[in-house]
């Protein structure tokens, strides 16, 4: 923190601007320390830990099923994902196979996540952008999908629904009907967002070629989810290493070779799309069975390592759980695709202006929490 | 003595007759200043507080909310509450500011603006004064404003709002430019600079329609530029709240926070009046030359509310443009008016300029 | 490809490392100093193309501080785990592996906030999430009176 | 002249996608109707919360103010938060024996993070999550609750 200080005083010239913890377009307490030459970006030096909780180092003191509800908190906007991948990993280390209900289940309220948190995405891009009726709309069709999630698991954003064997308890009667009457009428709003934001000439000339990545550095860098995949970096989970009843739906890959601002939000429009498809392709065939297996009270890993990633909305999130054997995990560590991703920041934005800068961290999706966790 | 809504000559003419009638000419003049003064004054009020509800109120719908709704029906005294929370509102003062340049700069913009409403017509004979040069006069004034944004920029000794300011500078700079070439334009086709006389050769056709394709690409390109001259989104650089926070008013509070906000919707009424009254008839009504049973009901809807009704027109499409749009980059923004508007605007001027030479305007 | 034969052309190509078939992944013990050698071995040959560095992750085993690598090849999709220990507690000394992998940068960053786990050669090294008045908050020897609260 | 002719291209193009985008803010604004502000405090009546939403945790006692708790304190350990406090009495039931029931369970609202394991892992089903929503108190020390009533019991054959 004191380097930056000490920056600030104009001896070599730099004109050193800090944007957040609290600023507008940073959505969260993200600190970006941004060197300017006039309105050209020079240098970008982002300063983290601002929400930092210590969340790996709570989870050596407690039990398998309370680290769920933790990881509602790192990435506020995937929280179902985010249980299912302790979950899997929990599984996986005890040798429990779920019910193909439950497997359904679990990759419905995923993909409705993934929609959520892309029309969050959205809403808040376009408002970076300037265009603040994005945000408006959509949070308006958001809200739809926080009712079901409501109506299901309890909660609205932090769901809590997953349990190490299963989920919490069974989806609510009304579930399916309200899943498809919002998907019919999320195909026709989104159109909306096309004709308000894709198609708009000033969207695109603020957007296209602006933060370019190649599919080399986004390897390199380890930029997973849509980021690298308009990179043209095929790093699908779902895909590549399926889990639950990803390996049951037929679904494209988005994938982009620009690697632009602009297609890292175009990869996220199809992917809403994508997403619709998978949903309806399983909502009508969720199998009869039980929605959780018999656990024991009390959950100890065999002792080992065991780590499993799934595909968040914003890349590739891995569980990595180091067991000795007790209740408590003796190690746990999430990779979490944001802390990722917010490192190229620097290279993708020298030489820009201010305004790409806003563009491209809006690009990458952040959510802070995740980052620090 | 007779008054009517529909001519206020009359009327003006009668409060200058009996003024002098009872004082010596030099009290009377300096009497009708301040008659004039404190009229403009609470025009200036009501006009910028109806324009900031009217704002709210029309994003909101546009976003499917219901806007201001809770002080009075509709919310309609929203604003009032909103000043009387800004006038008690503490000014904090702002370490190592340039303290006059700080405090002078929200009273240039706001009087600016407030020159700026003196040279308006408002109806017929409501007219505070007819310069022979008043268009000259309106872009002379309405540019003004941009020294009191550069000034609070850099007086406040805020790096944000500098940033802002010299954004807002190179801005105004640009994009008078175009306004001015496109009323220029207008007073090729008019032949006057005088807004009487413009209006009056508005009778019988509006110079949107009298002016045929070149007034249409005058109006779009005055629209455009006019929004960009008073920061407003999508050209809303110099106070891009996602960039740079607040921008060059990052660090106003209270009443001089109120100045700003006020006089940047008055630019809008202002912006939005001389479209109306130079492509729009201003107060004149609707007219087709020959139908005058047509022309008989336009002319019975008062001049005034002529006046408002299509000032309120051009403002709701300013405010359309501005929900609607996201935000430009500064170069893009100079960028479309040095390789966009300007070589369109001068093309433009030529075309009228032909037009006109040749007569096809009537 | 099967894990064990990944696991023979892992071990041809990490001379001097112990390679085990774990419970999911092939995993590769490694020694401090042979770690660079050994990680841009397993990058650039064509057998295991290891071009992503998945996640870094610090551990503290109570007497010993290390790290473990998570590699994958996105030619191949397989996964590799590179692990390597010190028993110097006072001042841990690992190699950076920025050099290899742009993404190590900041993962190591956050080992080194964490645990305090120095690595040479890392361009940038400073603490991440907390200032340096914080001790290594993931050590196991960690106290903390204020903000840690034991049931 | 192809770059002239792309030039005006442009500039059409562009407008017909500003256009385009202004139709979709301006329909929403002259159709009326389309406004979901929900009013709230205005709406309290009708406002109905979905069957499992978790608001809090309560205790639902039956008209006898009998309740299933029986004080065992798998809520208390299952708690990731310590949220969940039992304090446990002995009494002496009719049989003579001596047995253990609950004197108070005592619920820290502030701390909860509705994370469900109490309701899920309670053995006799005495938690489940009240629609409450509206917990804004002026002090903090009325968040902290007694989720069994005053003079309740267990209810009978609940082991």
């Amino acid at each position: 923190m004191e380097e930056a200080v000490k920056s600030v005083v104009p001896e070599n010239e730099e004109y050193v601007i800090n944007m957040g913890p609290q600023h507008p377009s940073t959505h969260g307490v993200l600190r970006l320390v941004v060197s300017l030459k006039g309105e050209i970006v020079q240098n970008v030096q982002p300063h983290i830990g601002y929400i930092h909780r210590g969340i790996e180092k709570m989870c050596e003191s407690i039990t398998y099923p309370q680290i769920i509800h933790l990881t509602d908190r790192m990435d506020y906007l995937s929280a179902h994902i985010n249980n299912e991948a302790v979950c899997l990993t929990v599984e996986k280390a005890l040798g429990i196979e779920v019910s193909d209900r439950v497997k359904y289940i679990r990759t419905i309220l995923s993909e409705l996540t993934r929609i959520q948190s892309h029309q969050l995405f959205w809403a808040t891009f376009g408002m970076d952008l300037g265009a603040l009726t994005c945000f408006f709309y959509g949070l308006r069709d958001r809200e739809k999908i926080l009712d079901i999630f409501e109506e299901t698991c309890g909660g609205r954003m932090i769901v809590s629904y997953n349990a190490p064997g299963g989920l919490m308890n069974d989806i609510h009667p009304n579930f399916q009907k309200r899943t498809k009457e919002f998907i019919k009428y999320f195909r026709k709003t989104i159109h909306e967002y096309d004709k308000l934001l894709t198609g708009n000439v000033i969207f695109q000339e603020r957007t296209k070629g602006i933060g370019r990545v190649t599919r080399e550095d986004a390897i390199g860098w380890g930029m997973t989810g849509p980021v690298g995949r308009a990179s043209g970096f095929s790093c699908d989970v779902r895909k590549h290493n399926p889990y639950s009843a990803y390996d049951r739906v037929t679904f494209n890959e988005i994938l982009y070779d620009e690697g632009d601002t602009f297609h890292r939000y175009k990869v996220r429009m199809d992917e809403m799309l994508e997403s619709m498809n998978i949903i309806e392709q399983l909502i009508d065939n969720i199998p009869e069975g039980p929605w959780t297996e018999k656990m024991k009270p009390v959950i100890k890993l065999p002792e080992g390592e065991y780590f499993q990633s799934v595909e968040t909305a914003r890349g590739e999130l891995g569980v990595f759980i180091v067991s000795d054997g007790n209740k408590n995990p003796f190690r746990v560590k999430f990779r979490s695709p944001n802390f990722v991703n917010l490192a190229p920041l620097n290279i993708m934005s020298k030489g820009s202006k201010i305004a790409d800068l806003v563009a491209i961290s809006g690009s990458l999706d952040l959510i802070i929490p995740d980052i620090d966790r | 003595m007779e008054f009517s809504i529909y001519d206020f000559s009359s009327f003006t003419a009668w409060i200058d007759s009996s003024l002098r009638a009872s004082m010596s000419p030099g009290w009377a003049t300096a009497v009708e200043w301040i008659i004039i003064g404190v009229a403009i004054l609470l025009f200036y009020a009501v006009v910028g507080l109806f324009l900031v509800y009217a704002e709210r109120k029309v994003c909101a719908l546009m976003q499917n909310r219901l806007g201001p709704n809770r002080v009075g029906p509709g919310g309609i005294f929203q604003t009032i509450a909103d000043l009387i929370k800004l006038l008690f509102v503490e000014l904090v003062p702002i370490k190592n500011a340039d303290k006059i340049l700080f405090n002078l700069a929200p009273y240039i913009v706001i009087i600016a603006s407030f020159m700026a409403i003196g040279a308006i017509p408002f109806a017929k004979g409501l007219h505070a004064i007819d310069l022979d040069i008043g268009i000259f006069y309106l872009m002379a004034i309405s540019s003004m404003g941009v020294i009191g944004v550069l000034l609070a920029g850099w007086a406040s000794n805020n790096k944000y709002s500098l940033i802002g300011a010299m954004r807002s500078g190179a801005q105004i700079v640009s994009y008078e430019l175009s306004v001015g070439l496109a009323l220029v334009t207008m007073v090729v086709l008019a032949g006057t600079m005088q807004l009487s006389e413009m209006i009056e050769a508005q009778r019988w056709g509006w110079f949107i329609f009298k002016g045929h394709v070149p007034a249409v690409t005058a109006f779009v390109i005055y629209i455009i530029a006019g929004t960009a001259e008073t920061n407003r989104g999508p050209f809303d650089l110099a106070e891009a709240e996602s960039e740079l926070t607040a921008g060059f008013h990052t660090e106003y509070s209270g009443i001089k926070f109120a100045f700003f906000f006020l006089a940047e919707y008055m630019n809008m009424f202002i912006i939005a009046s001389i479209a109306a009254t130079i492509f729009l008839g201003g107060w004149m009504p609707f007219h087709i030359y020959g139908l005058d049973g047509l022309n008989k009901v336009m002319d019975f809807i008062p001049p005034f509310f002529w006046y408002i009704g299509k000032t309120f027109g051009v403002v709701f499409l300013m405010m359309w443009l501005k929900w609607t749009f996201p935000r430009l980059r500064i170069d893009q923004l100079l960028n479309l008016e040095w390789k966009y508007l300007l070589p369109l605007n001068i093309f433009n001027l030529l075309l009228m300029a032909f037009l006109v030479l040749k007569g096809w305007h009537w | 490809m099967e894990k064990k034969q990944l696991a023979a052309i892992a071990a041809s190509h990490a001379p001097g490392a112990v390679v085990t078939e774990g419970l999911q992944f092939v995993e590769i013990s490694v020694e401090p100093d042979q770690l660079l050698k050994i990680a841009g071995a397993l990058k650039y040959n064509r057998e295991t193309l290891l071009d992503l560095l998945v996640s870094v992750t610090g551990m503290d085993w109570g007497q010993e501080l290390g790290t473990i690598y998570h590699f994958r090849s996105t030619t191949f999709n397989h996964m590799i785990v590179l692990k390597t220990r010190v028993s110097d507690r006072e001042n841990p000394e690992i190699d950076s592996l920025c050099s290899l992998y742009n993404a190590a940068e900041f993962h190591e960053r956050e080992v080194y906030d964490l645990l305090g786990i120095k690595f040479r050669g890392h361009p940038d090294l400073r603490r991440l999430f907390l200032d340096s008045t914080w001790g290594f908050p993931l050590r196991k020897d960690y106290k903390d009176d204020i903000n840690i609260v034991a049931k | 002249m192809n770059s002239v002719t792309e030039y005006f291209k442009g500039i059409f193009n562009g407008l017909i996608s500003l256009l385009t985008g202004m139709t979709v803010t301006g329909k929403y604004f002259f159709k009326p109707g389309t406004t979901l502000t929900q009013q709230y405090p205005n709406n309290r009546a009708e406002l109905k919360m979905f069957d499992k939403f978790k608001g809090e945790v309560i205790m639902p006692h039956n008209e006898n103010n009998e309740h299933h708790c029986t004080g065992c304190g798998i809520c208390e350990i299952n708690c990731p938060n310590g949220s969940i406090e039992i304090i446990s009495a002995s009494i002496t039931n009719e049989e003579g024996k001596k047995q253990r029931i609950i004197d108070k369970h005592i619920y820290h609202l502030g701390m909860c993070t509705f994370c469900g394991l109490c309701v899920k892992t309670c053995p006799s089903q005495a938690l489940a999550f009240g629609q409450e929503f509206e917990h804004a108190v002026f002090d903090r020390k009325k968040l902290t609750k007694v989720l069994n009533q005053p003079g309740s019991k267990l209810m009978k054959g609940v082991e």
